[in-house]
């Protein structure tokens, strides 16, 4: 490199320095503005009936999106990856009805029994991920396929009927100097995805293998060893949140969390991520999981229908998105 | 570019500059563009005329592509004026321009590849009755569209199954299908070899003939002089200069950098080793690879050359374990390195660059760091958490090494100039330190003093005693910075030279001789197979 | 807040002990006409009373119901009517109410675990049983017969899955060949009742856990119900009777569920006047055949 | 350019002729094979149960295919073209209901009841085709919503109770010449998919859309207008499907075809289709819906139990699909 020392290394001109700052305050954009997003929606709510902000009810809509947000963080690990887990619902209730089973009936210490329900939850989610990554199944087909068996076992495992959980996992629906256990799991698992998301190999290998698998692979990032984990973690969280339902109830429900999976995976992508992979963060899912949390339980307050209630969620829904669409062409153009 | 091309000298008869300009078809009036805050083309007026064929010249990230980009109805001026016959026009979308006359093959390649090749040429004007397609008529327009080019491949074949070269031919015919009055070709013979470069300047000399007017865009000098009329230099989205096509390359490359580049392809001091530091024995795969050997000492450059479809590229993919082989090895400084592991082949110091940038090289989404660091990612971490204050550092230092034009490398890779994007490719493997480096064009789209600089970089390698296999189109980019070259044909290696001494003609020999010996196939037949 | 209810029909309302009160009613479901029935009556009787009721429908999901009651108690109603989805999971959903104190009925299901106020109910297992009659009665107490089961692990299907199971006991005549799903669904009835007929050609009895299923059975058999093979369905509701009256379906267990719900605002109007109630207000379940069914029609 | 060109032009060589047999023969394979998958399937179902290969069975099993059948024609058109639709089986339940509420309340007379939930259907479809092309929402969310909204105005219209179908909707649960009308409806609706698919240029765009959605805009395809067609369609066919529902009940149920969404885009999967868009065919969807319905009648007329059927039906999802990839690996290599 000789000839070349004579060029002057690429500085950047004027123009592209100013270039940065929009840039920052674009990556706050992202950040924040679903946020107030959430903020509005409160502050209609506690304009429609002051009841909505008052220390109880909010704690209540803590509570109430913990399980969805659980298992949603777990969903974005798949969905950053480019994937899609149909059996996050299924897996919660095998996990809390074959904990609730190692207790009641295999005897298990109670805290053994939170484990191996947490156990379950990581071996079937591995199961969709080898399927995805060394079977080439679509994660639609291995996940739906999952939905269907773990449901099936869960039904076999407690004859169709609930189960008694152990205190270990009753604990998870107790509070703590005040505050309910769900609101504080809710925040270490929050913690921990965003951990696991931004900071750690792993991590950043799903949004490689989501943004371009084949470039991933060439890049000699071990494309099936993250699938398998993303699924896995995935999996792990389900179950986790499925400990949640059960301690809630203190009974395992054969039932538990059916149709849940749709609404994780909404709680994600209004969270902002891409379902083609490879855009993703924890805040954002949050923000998604609390956004259906308050929609249902301001419903609720409000005493609208249970018939025009649904109506009610599908146009929230679809206009907090639109709302966040909106903003992501505001902000590049 | 010293070095003569497989390109025909200037031919006397044509009609070039000597009469006086025709009244251009269309006019870029004072145009400027920006994105967001950026202003990538800043009052710019270009005029294509009929029978001309307007070159647009600049570095990477000059601004060339957003400039033909608001001909072709793709994005909007925000300042300034789109002209076409002497009359103001919005030009809202593809179609706007299409009804207009214009056509453009863009620099990446718009393809279906689920999709008949076909199909892909008629896209968007599938001839139809009543709504139900003609496919008898499709066949025929795609059919002749495509012995326009010379490429005879079967109409029925997905798209995706031909390689970059051949998709890159079948985007040429379907602009060429739209017989329109003005042809924007950006970059078009980035992917193509020689052969298929002067396949495409007769058409060009037709289209000139037949009055099209066309816009030229590329990074090989020496087809400026070729083809080109008059030439637009871009730097920094200003127009610096316009001049005649004949002007000495020398001087072209003067105004578009800003200085001279003395050396286009600097020579290495040193000499290579005795110790083969990449060795492959036998590397065969069914119907693709044929018993290949290859060895590459430490401080090699070895060049693959060979025609389109020679294989070069499944070789590389091979050996770097991207691909699947049936039998053969493949050593790394004397460690046999696991088939099909491009994670051994990583850790073994293999560094691959890929043909196609965007399908298998970038992650579009992410940031230039994001992409220079993923060979990097696990190696650089503890306790399994990425490194990434480091891995930033360390992409900032490669980025401004290989002079990539961004922001900054918080930058998505999506929104970078081609020429760029490939700079990403390649410096990942810089970022990687790689000792054995496999490069599949790596200059493809690469401006010419930013391929001196990767040139530099293969030199930097080979001197710290590492090895390069580099395969190229470029004839005479393989035959400068080799030390020997190897020519393929047919999935089989037909023969070797020493780079300093070999000539284009020589290597052409060689990389025709294969198909036409061995593999009983006539080789000046018509279109074969599909009929109608 | 004012509490917009489903039906909008609030036109008269005398003032009468509980006038003004605010009173949650939490159904497990209201995708299932005999909820819609417990809520209609409930209102009916909510509207004459002047309470001011509001219904939320848990869509069969415990922990939903759990959540949509927390919200209901903090937003301030003064008593709660539970249809549990699952008996042994609502003593953690009614919690809230209890310990603010609130009075707790239960209706139709009860609650496992947690000190009510009371139970509306009617009992789902000698619903079972009482099917069993009828339907051995049909056939003869001879022959073989299948189970069309509702939503596996809900607590209706379980009960009258087992009180049904326990009174065929009593025929040793009578064969049951299949027990299959069709989750409580009208559709999932007609295939899973024609998949069923096809593998077992001689079947004469049929036992739908729901009116649904019994109403997605009888078209599975065409002209053939009530004729060669007879159906008994469970619910009593309006479909039901209708193919009572028809003759295609044998018999329904009516479990009234406009009285239930009427009852239960009844008496929760009672409690929030301050009377004393008793623990456990049975409302009759009754097997209904084309000798009685003109007593249930409205 | 005469005399210069001493090289040849490009030729394919000897190897790309090669591989152009495997490429005729693959094409057979993609529409042969499933098929062969599924008479092995009907083949262990026969030899397990003679019941079940009688006629009688097997136009029981083509009549309870049709509705998922139909729905899953639709839904290829959006997975053709890269996107996904959730709401096809509420956007049935609310056709169905409209239509009969159309007649019973609305007195309309009986083949207008018809029309008028088909085109209900069709709207519905629109109207989440533009959410999606203008108002660039993801295809699941628009979807989801719509799922969400129809399914609330279903319970909204009928108070939650069935209403009975018109005559002209009941024609449909009828049989002509003693074949059922559902098989007729079931084999029209893939004639006319066929048709669109391969035949119209609306069809073709389809796949362009879905294959390179930049592609096709570059090349003047006018991609929303596709888009919204795609999910008018799928709406269309999915109204058709709620149609024939009702018409074998002689009643509109508030609950119908709930659930229906995730069995037909996993008969579209089975059949050889991308979620990833641009692949698709009628011929593998109709042999997906088959699959289905064959594992659905067979566990039934085994008699396997209710809590082990979900087991065995995700294991024979999965492995449908699985056998479906080693194939298509083994016609590649
Ligand atoms: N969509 C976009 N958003 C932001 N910046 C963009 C966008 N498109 C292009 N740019 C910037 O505009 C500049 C000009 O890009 P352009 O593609 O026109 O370059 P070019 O001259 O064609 O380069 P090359 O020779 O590498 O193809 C680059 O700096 C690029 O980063
Ligand atoms: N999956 C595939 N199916 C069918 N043909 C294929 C497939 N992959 C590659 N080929 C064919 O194999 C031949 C060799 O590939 P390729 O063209 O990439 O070789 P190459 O020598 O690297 O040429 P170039 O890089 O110049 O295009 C090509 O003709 C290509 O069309
Ligand atoms: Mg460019
Ligand atoms: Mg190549």
């Amino acid at each position: 490199m000789s000839g070349s020392s004579t060029i002057a290394p690429t500085k950047p001109s004027t123009q592209e320095r100013r270039l940065r700052l929009p840039g920052l305050s674009g990556q706050l954009a992202t950040t924040l503005l679903p946020f107030i997003g959430l903020l509005v929606l409160c502050l209609v709510l506690f304009i429609l009936t002051p009841n909505f902000l008052t220390y109880g009810n909010l704690l209540n809509v803590g509570v109430q999106a913990s399980t969805i947000a659980v298992m949603a963080f777990g969903m974005t690990f798949v969905i950053v990856a480019g994937g899609i887990d149909l059996s996050v619902g299924s897996v919660a209730a095998l996990s809390g009805m074959l904990s609730a089973w190692m207790f009641a009936t295999a005897d298990l210490p109670g805290w053994l029994a939170l484990v191996g329900g947490l156990l379950t939850g990581l071996v079937a989610g591995a199961v969709s991920g080898f399927a995805v990554a060394y079977g080439r199944l679509p994660a639609f087909i291995a996940t739906l396929a999952m939905l269907s068996v773990a449901r099936g076992l869960t039904l076999v495992i407690s004859d169709g009927r609930p189960i008694r959980t152990s205190p270990a996992v009753s604990w998870l629906g107790s509070d703590v100097l005040g505050v309910p256990v769900p609101i504080i799991v809710l925040a270490v698992a929050g913690i921990v995805t965003a951990v696991i998301l931004n900071r750690t190999v792993i991590g950043r290998s799903m949004y490689a293998v989501g943004g371009n698998e084949e470039a991933a692979r060439l890049s000699g990032i071990p494309v099936k060893r993250v699938l398998v984990t993303v699924f896995a973690l995935s999996g792990l969280f389900a179950a986790l949140a499925g400990m949640l339902i059960a301690g809630r109830l203190d009974s395992a429900q054969p039932q538990a969390a059916s149709g849940y999976e749709l609404d994780a995976i909404a709680a994600v992508v209004i969270g902002g991520a891409s379902l083609s992979g490879g855009v993703g963060r924890a805040s954002g899912t949050l923000v998604g999981a609390l956004i259906l949390a308050v929609i249902r339980n301001g419903l609720n307050v409000l005493g609208v229908s249970s018939f025009w209630q649904q109506v009610v969620i599908g146009l929230v829904i679809a206009l907090a998105v639109f709302v966040d669409v909106l903003r992501r062409r505001g902000t590049r153009s | 570019m010293t070095a003569a091309a497989p390109v025909p000298a200037s031919e006397p008869s044509r009609s070039r500059t000597s009469v006086p300009a025709p009244a251009p078809v269309l006019t870029l009036d004072s145009v400027s563009k920006s994105f967001g805050p950026v202003d990538v083309l800043k009052d710019i007026t270009v005029h294509v005329r009929p029978g001309r064929v307007q070159v647009l010249l600049g570095e990477n990230g000059a601004g060339k592509s957003t400039l033909i980009k608001m001909m072709s109805g793709i994005y909007q001026p925000d300042g300034g004026r789109v002209v076409v016959d002497g009359k103001a026009v919005h030009l809202g979308s593809v179609r706007d321009a299409e009804r207009l006359g214009i056509a453009t093959i863009h620099q990446e390649l718009n393809l279906v590849p689920s999709m008949t090749v076909a199909e892909n040429v008629l896209m968007g004007r599938l001839p139809s009755r009543g709504g139900f397609v003609s496919r008898r008529t499709t066949r025929r327009l795609a059919r002749e569209a495509l012995d326009r080019v010379r490429l005879d491949v079967d109409l029925d074949t997905p798209v995706g199954q031909l390689g970059i070269a051949r998709q890159q031919l079948v985007e040429i015919a379907k602009a060429l299908s739209l017989n329109a009055r003005v042809l924007i070709l950006d970059e078009p013979t980035a992917a193509l070899t020689g052969s298929e470069t002067e396949v495409l300047f007769g058409v060009v000399e037709e289209l000139r003939r037949d009055d099209v007017a066309m816009v030229f865009i590329s990074h090989h000098l020496e087809e400026i002089a070729a083809i080109g009329d008059e030439v637009s230099v871009l730097r920094d989205g200003a127009l610096v200069a316009e001049v005649p096509a004949s002007t000495p390359e020398d001087e072209l490359v003067r105004l578009m950098v800003g200085r001279d580049i003395t050396e286009q392809y600097p020579r290495r001091t040193h000499t290579p080793g005795e110790e083969v530091l990449l060795d492959v024995r036998g590397l065969t795969r069914t119907g693709v690879l044929h018993g290949i050997d290859v060895q590459v000492r430490a401080g090699e450059v070895v060049g693959v050359a060979g025609l389109v479809g020679a294989g070069r590229t499944e070789l590389l993919r091979a050996i770097a374990g991207a691909d699947p082989y049936d039998s053969g090895t493949v050593h790394v400084d004397g460690q046999r390195l696991a088939p099909r592991s491009v994670g051994s082949a990583v850790a073994a110091g293999i560094g691959h660059v890929p043909e196609d940038r965007k399908g298998q090289g970038l992650v579009l989404d992410a940031s230039v760091a994001e992409n220079l660091g993923y060979a990097t990612l696990a190696a650089t971490s503890r306790a399994g958490f990425a490194d990434r204050s480091g891995q930033r550092s360390r992409a900032q230092e490669v980025a401004t090494r290989l002079r990539i034009r961004m922001r900054d490398v918080d930058q998505a890779a999506r929104d970078l100039s081609g020429g760029n994007q490939q700079k990403i490719v390649f410096g990942r493997w810089v970022l990687a330190g790689s000792r054995v480096l496999l490069l599949d064009e790596p200059t493809r789209g690469v401006d010419v003093g930013a391929r001196v600089e990767i040139y530099e970089l293969i030199n930097a390698v080979a001197a710290a005693g590492g090895a390069v296999l580099l395969v190229s189109s470029d004839l005479p980019e393989v035959l400068g910075v080799s030390d020997r070259v190897l020519v393929m044909s047919g999935g089989r290696l037909t023969g070797e030279l020493p780079a300093s001494t070999a000539t284009q003609d020589q290597v052409m020999a060689l990389a025709v001789k294969h198909a036409d010996d061995d593999d009983h196939v006539a080789p000046s037949h018509g279109p074969e197979g599909s009929p109608s | 807040g004012t509490a917009a209810c489903g039906r909008g029909d609030t036109d008269g309302g005398g003032s009468d002990e509980g006038s003004g009160k605010s009173v949650t009613l939490s159904l497990s479901t209201l995708n299932n006409p005999f909820f819609v029935d417990v809520r209609d009556g409930a209102q009916e009787a909510a509207d004459e009373l002047g309470i001011d009721l509001t219904v939320v429908d848990a869509q069969n999901d415990s922990t939903a119901q759990t959540d949509q009651i927390a919200s209901a108690v903090s937003s301030g109603t003064e008593g709660l009517l539970i249809n549990a989805v699952d008996s042994d999971a609502a003593a953690a959903a009614v919690a809230p109410a209890l310990s603010g104190d609130l009075p707790v009925i239960g209706v139709d299901r009860t609650v496992n675990g947690a000190e009510i106020t009371s139970l509306v109910s009617s009992d789902n297992v000698a619903g079972g049983s009482q099917a069993a009659d009828a339907l051995a009665k049909a056939i003869g107490e001879q022959g073989k017969v299948i189970v069309l089961q509702g939503q596996p692990g809900t607590s209706a299907s379980r009960d009258r899955g087992a009180g049904f199971t326990e009174g065929i006991a009593a025929y040793p005549g009578i064969e049951v060949v299949a027990m299959q799903t069709a989750n409580f669904d009208r559709a999932q009835a007609l295939d899973v009742a024609t998949n069923l007929l096809q593998a077992n050609p001689d079947v004469v009895g049929i036992f739908a856990e729901n009116d649904e299923m019994a109403l997605g059975a009888i078209q599975a058999l065409g002209a053939r119900a009530g004729d060669d093979v007879h159906v008994v369905g469970f619910d009593g509701t309006d479909d039901g009777l209708a193919a009572v009256e028809s003759g295609t379906l044998e018999a329904t267990i009516a479990q009234q569920p406009r009285e239930l719900g009427r009852q239960s605002v009844e008496l929760m109007a009672d409690v929030l006047a301050g009377e004393t109630v008793d623990s456990e207000v049975p409302v009759a379940v009754e097997t209904v055949t084309k000798d009685n069914v003109g007593d249930y029609q409205s």
